[in-house]
């Protein structure tokens, strides 16, 4: 019994990591329709900025991750601007294309300026401490992460369903030329939604660092399982990309400690019964 | 049109001979891609070795060529070991950082009378394809077998063994089950993992259910050290007594500033620690951190890389610069010399290489840095991974 | 005359709401019926249903004597039962020569092979361009179709349909965003359909109704509330009050 | 009428021959160029050749019939562990039988792949397709018995071509292999996407809705071409296997799945041509850059990826056959 909450603390931890590290794609992959596999770049460069700001120049946690956010930003916008403004609409392959080639371009010149080795971002004392649950003890920042994924999930819904802007971008998603005519400026909402995603996506790659370590091939690296749990969860829905990251982050967890030989296998077969049972995610629109 | 095509490929093959005032070695390593580190200290290995001992052997200049392949890619490594051969017209065959590259181009050298030497990959049984193979490296066996004895002595009597589910992690298993079991211990329980594994918190909620006093862990070095070992920390196993034991890939220097307190106290077993105390370190670490820029991503490929490189000179001063692969290989049968890593001997049956093994423990130094301290020192260990095969 | 297609009591519910409600139809070859009916009558899911894109909640589809209500769209395509689409559907890349040459084979249970090219088919190519000319559209045949005229692109649907020999031929609005100047050359088209083939037509122009249909059947939230000749169909009471009661304009109907 | 559309279509019929010959005789000419410029470097050309299969076979199913993978190596992985296994494990060392069985092996990944790919669409199919990946990368791994496991399968040793020819050293007859099967496959391929079949395939990828009401069936065909694909892909593998005598882990990853795509996409989609550019391009880029700066070279790499969406957005041939196009078409 102890052993199974114990694996259900496990698997909400690591389920929330994926949710905060991947709810920005979901935002740019749904909201956007872009794939942008260029996601786990700026989340990496998020990682490296922080580790910068909190290891260098010894700045602290919060602040760092501040800086990271709104660093990623700043460096996003004219890629924004000169890059992802060139395929929004264009077909998939072809944005495939280019944010491969944006993910490779980050990977070189990170590996240039930082080095190869792993970058750490030293978290506060208060988060080291290992907590007691009675049953067993979990360390705070895993608490502190699953805190943030409920954070960032009930912020965006309502960002999205609630404010005026939210609005506005729902509009532009389904009908771009109706919505300019409206007078809603698609690329300022486009470039906002961008940014945020982005911004997502640095703050993921800083909470989640301690799971997945930052090193120049970080991009690459996890690429994939971002893909995976925004498409199973159904792109653009962020209850959807929640229940996801916590299916599958209890299903790779309880696997890996049944059967670690086999976890590879439970992760994926899982992915494909899913998506055989929901063909559009699971929280997929109808057409 | 194919008599033309052999004349000109003849031509360039005699080419490669006749101007034997340079002599070309190819390095087949990871030089892009997520093993970029050990590549850049395959080259700062043979950076330093060249600052130290000149770029010529005889009246005979040594020039170095780098193929890059990225991630373990048999074809690739094959293809490019291939094209060194018949193109560059390579003397030598040197660097392989994963098995399967280096198994890849064992067939090759027979026919193309070229030595191999390799400076990492630590699969025993490479050196068995091709009586041209020499390896300055280690194996997985060398350094998994004395942590067993280690554990044992340590008093841990229960052992669960959990290694990453590859080539060298099985043997890693393997090699460690072999030694404890010798010594009188019991693995209770041999876990392998996904290579892909972020989340160890399963694997040490396992280890904890199994109730062993120790671990015997196994991991590539690399970004997932990162996550076991703090993992292992923070799931309280540390604070409950459990012991750790490892090879020294987990702990290899450039991993040890990421991992930083976390590490303190591990022990591992390893054939190398940039720490070593000795006048040669002293110099190989200086000349090797100035090849690699940053000193603190010096690590344990670099001093292969250095010793194949003393390997290949010893090759050419008893061929003479010569194309004569058998040559070259029984002159350096027996070989033995003093390595940055201590005594070492090249065994004249096996052709790999004989060495200390030492045990060490992950310290803080005096200027916060950390490093692994040498505490114990196994002399002279061959391969125990071949008497095993056999 | 026995029917060659036959719906009997066919009924859709959506969450509660049947939006097909014990709906019988049968045509006779020969037949010109046109099936007209307010905006949100249910002709849409009419189509899906006989078309076999739904699935009935109960009643059958009986297609030259064989119930065909389980089957999908493509057997009964097979089957001898065509629609065109209200929006053109045709593959944009390609001509109307590998448009009708494809259904030829299609039909033919050739569109399989691997080693042989329609090109190379005479006869398949004289049966093409013999409706492409038919059709007026002779002179596009190696155009890709992205390049042609809506008009023209509705009148290769038709080539299309045709190519496929059908039974029953089920025409959802054909003449449907066509500018005026084209609208004659579709209406004749329809006008010269072989005299065997059964047609359906869903259409809003009462223009080209009067013209084309013998018959009409009126479709009203999702039941049949008339089914007779042309000149009934502006007497009945039902049928005014299911337009008017949409429509303020009754001319529609007039 | 029907006489002059006849002889229209047969000169026509004769126009498409004259470019199937043009297209073999440039695959020609650049092979026997490329055995001259770079006569010591035959091993790379081959590994091209062995790559340039597996985006033909991925051109297929993503270019022809717009189903979007990203899990493709499984076909080619299984066609070199097919002919690595035959080799190894059975004794089959006749090079052609090794190519039979990774054909065979190829095949069949094709259909059951397609079976499960074609399940979906869109995004989740691209999932779809990495968890195929994935799991055959892993199951390789896993049986390491029979694959050599991460270590890679060697001891493939194969007999000489026809009892003549040796695959020694300098690769020659490993090259004069893999471009007889390359345009032996162009030759077939070209054939199968103009037949009746690859029209059906275009119009799927088009608008699968009208192909249903054509009464066409598009899972049946869909999974047909994976099989064919896998064919393909499978013959590349085996290719590979066979000149490089080792089969490793990476045939299946999804490393090699995703540069096989970009490759098709940098060479343009939908065309056989673009296909066998692409490869040729990036593989060509890929190692002139790598062995200048093995050190940076992605980075140059990523930039000429972002070069290509902005200024040749339909891939390299796809953007050169369009400027021609719109030239032929001013002229009279």
């Amino acid at each position: 019994m102890q052993t199974i909450f114990s694996i259900g603390v496990d698997a909400l931890a690591y389920g929330m990591v994926l949710f905060v590290i991947s709810i920005g794609l979901s935002v740019t992959m749904g909201l956007m329709r872009v794939v942008n596999l260029a996601h786990g770049a700026f989340a990496m460069i998020g990682g490296y900025i922080a580790s910068y700001a909190a290891r260098d120049l010894g700045l602290a946690y919060a602040l760092a991750v501040l800086l990271a956010v709104a660093g990623t930003i700043l460096i996003a916008i004219p890629i924004e601007r000169f890059l992802y403004r060139r395929i929004y609409g264009q077909p998939e392959l072809t944005q495939v294309l280019m944010t491969i080639g944006i993910t490779f371009c980050v990977i070189g010149i990170a590996n240039y300026v930082f080095g190869p080795t792993l970058k750490t971002i030293p978290t506060p004392d208060a988060l080291r401490e290992p907590v007691s649950l009675g049953f067993r003890t979990v360390s705070a920042h895993r608490l502190f992460v699953i805190g943030c994924g409920a954070a960032v999930a009930l912020g965006l819904w309502y960002f999205i369903e609630r404010t005026a802007f939210g609005v506005k971008l729902r509009a532009a998603v389904d009908n771009a030329a109706m919505a300019a005519a409206l007078g809603v400026r698609t690329e300022i909402v486009y470039a906002v939604s961008f940014a945020v995603a982005v911004g997502l996506a640095a703050f993921g790659g800083v909470v989640g660092a301690e799971l997945l370590p930052i090193e120049p091939y970080y991009a690459l690296r996890y690429m994939v399982t971002f893909l995976v749990v925004v498409s199973v969860g159904g792109a653009g829905s962020i209850p959807g990309a929640l229940a996801a990251c916590l299916l599958l982050g209890a299903i790779d967890t309880t696997g890996r400690y049944l059967m670690p030989e086999f976890g590879e296998f439970f992760f994926y077969l899982a992915v494909i019964a899913i998506v055989w049972l929901f063909p559009r995610g699971l929280a997929g629109r109808a057409k | 049109m194919k008599k033309l095509a052999f004349a000109a490929l003849a031509a360039a093959l005699m080419g490669g001979v006749a101007h034997a005032d340079t002599i070309k070695v190819g390095v087949i390593g990871p030089f892009s891609g997520p093993f970029a580190l050990q590549g850049k200290n395959f080259k700062a290995g043979i950076d330093a070795y060249m600052a130290l001992n000149g770029n010529t052997v005889g009246d005979d200049t040594v020039e170095i060529i780098y193929r890059d392949v990225p991630t373990a890619d048999p074809a690739q490594s094959k293809a490019l070991s291939q094209e060194l051969v018949v193109k560059e017209g390579v003397q030598y065959l040197a660097g392989f950082y994963f098995t399967p590259d280096a198994m890849a181009a064992t067939p090759l050298l027979e026919q193309a009378n070229v030595p191999m030497i390799v400076m990492n990959a630590a699969t025993s049984a490479i050196v068995t394809k091709s009586p041209y193979v020499v390896r300055t490296s280690f194996t997985t066996w060398q350094t998994s077998t004395p942590i067993a004895k280690v554990a044992f002595d340590g008093g841990a009597k229960k052992i669960i063994s959990v290694v990453s589910d590859y080539g060298p992690g099985i043997d890693a298993e393997a090699a460690f089950k072999a030694g404890f079991e010798k010594a009188g211990g019991e693995v209770v329980e041999a876990i392998r993992m996904p290579l892909q594994t972020n989340d160890f918190s399963p694997i040490m909620q396992r280890i904890k259910d199994s109730g062993a006093d120790g671990v015997f862990a196994f991991l590539p070095s690399g970004p997932t050290t990162l996550g076991f070992v703090k993992a292992f920390n923070e799931n309280g196993l540390k604070d409950a007594g459990i012991k750790f034991f490892a090879p020294g890939d987990l702990t290899q220097e450039s991993d040890l500033p990421a991992l930083g307190e976390a590490a303190l106290g591990l022990t591992t077993t390893f054939h190398y620690a940039v720490s070593h105390d000795s006048p040669e370190n002293k110099k190989f670490v200086e000349a090797a951190g100035k090849a690699i820029g940053n000193p603190a991503e010096l690590s344990f490929p670099a001093v292969g890389a250095y010793d194949g490189m003393h390997v290949i000179y010893k090759m050419i001063e008893a061929t003479g610069g010569e194309q004569d692969a058998a040559k070259a290989v029984e002159a350096v049968k027996g070989l033995a010399w003093e390595s940055p890593r201590g005594p070492v001997s090249i065994d004249p049956e096996t052709r790999h290489i004989t060495q200390n093994i030492y045990l060490r423990e992950v310290a803080k130094a005096a200027d916060g840095t950390y490093y692994n301290k040498e505490i114990q020192t196994f002399e002279k260990q061959g391969d125990p991974g071949l008497e095993a095969a056999k | 005359m026995s029917a060659i297609f036959d719906v009997r009591n066919l009924k859709k519910m959506f969450g509660g709401l049947a939006v097909t409600n014990d709906v019988s139809l049968a045509m006779a070859p020969g037949d010109r019926v046109a099936l007209i009916g307010p905006n949100g009558a249910g002709k849409t899911t009419f189509v899906n249903l006989v078309t076999g894109n739904l699935l009935p909640d109960s009643g059958s589809v009986t297609l030259a004597g064989e119930d065909v209500t389980r089957l999908g769209p493509t057997p009964r395509v097979r089957r001898g039962l065509v629609r065109s689409f209200q929006v053109t559907r045709l593959f944009s890349e390609m001509t109307p020569e590998e448009h009708v040459a494809l259904a030829i084979l299609q039909r033919e249970g050739r569109s399989g092979g691997m080693f042989s090219s329609h090109r190379a088919m005479p006869e398949v190519m004289d049966e093409t361009h013999a409706l492409l000319s038919r059709l007026g559209i002779a002179h596009l045949a190696r155009h890709p179709v992205s390049e042609i005229a809506y008009g023209q692109q509705r009148l290769l649907e038709l080539a299309l349909a045709l190519a496929l020999k059908p039974r029953v031929l089920l025409l959802d609005e054909p003449a449907a965003g066509v500018p005026q100047s084209d609208t004659a050359r579709i209406e004749q088209a329809i006008a010269d359909l072989p005299a065997d083939l059964a047609v359906l037509m869903i259409e809003h122009d009462m223009d080209l109704v009067f013209r084309f249909a013998k018959r009409v059947v009126v479709l009203a939230a999702g039941e049949i509330i008339f089914d007779g000749s042309p000149d009934a169909v502006t007497k009945d009471a039902r049928v005014r009050q299911a337009y008017l009661g949409s429509y303020a304009d009754a001319r529609s109907v007039a | 009428m029907a006489l002059t559309t006849n002889s229209g279509a047969a000169s026509l019929t004769g126009g498409r021959l004259t470019r199937d010959a043009i297209g073999v005789l440039a695959i020609l000419a650049v092979a026997v160029l490329g055995y001259f410029l770079f006569p010591n470097n035959l091993a790379l050309l081959t590994r091209i050749t062995a790559i340039a299969l597996l985006v033909l076979s991925l051109d297929l199913v993503t270019g022809y019939c717009g189903v979007a993978t990203l899990g493709h190596a499984a076909l080619f992985g299984a066609g070199a562990y097919g002919a690595g296994i035959a080799a190894a494990h059975f004794g089959i060392t006749d090079p052609i039988a090794m190519l039979a069985a990774g054909i065979l092996a190829g095949a069949l990944a094709g259909l059951v792949s397609g079976a499960v790919v074609l399940r979906a669409h869109g995004l989740p199919q691209l999932v779809l397709s990495i968890a195929i990946i994935h799991l055959a990368h892993e199951a390789a791994n896993k049986a390491s018995g029979w694959t050599g496991g991460s270590d890679g399968l060697a001891g493939i040793t194969p007999d000489a071509l026809l009892g003549h020819w040796q695959f020694d050293l300098w690769g020659r007859t490993a090259y004069v292999f893999g471009i007889v099967l390359l345009v032996l496959a162009f030759v077939i391929l070209r054939q199968i996407v103009r037949s009746p079949f690859g029209m059906l395939c275009r119009g799927i990828r088009q608008d699968p809705v009208r192909v249903r009401a054509m009464g066409g069936s598009v899972h049946g065909t869909l999974v047909k071409m994976y099989a064919i694909s896998g064919a393909v892909a499978g013959a590349g593998g085996a290719l590979n296997a066979i000149s490089t005598q080792v089969v490793g882990l990476d045939s299946l990853s999804f490393t090699l799945s995703a540069e096989a795509l970009v490759m098709l996409v940098l060479g343009g989609t939908g065309s056989l041509y673009g296909a066998l550019i692409g490869t040729a391009a990036f593989m060509w880029f890929e190692d002139v850059v790598s062995a200048a700066n093995p050190f940076h070279w992605l980075t140059i790499v990523g930039a000429l990826l972002i070069a290509v969406v902005l200024f040749a957005p339909k891939g390299l041939y796809g953007s050169l056959a369009a400027v021609f196009e719109r030239r032929g078409r001013k002229a009279p």
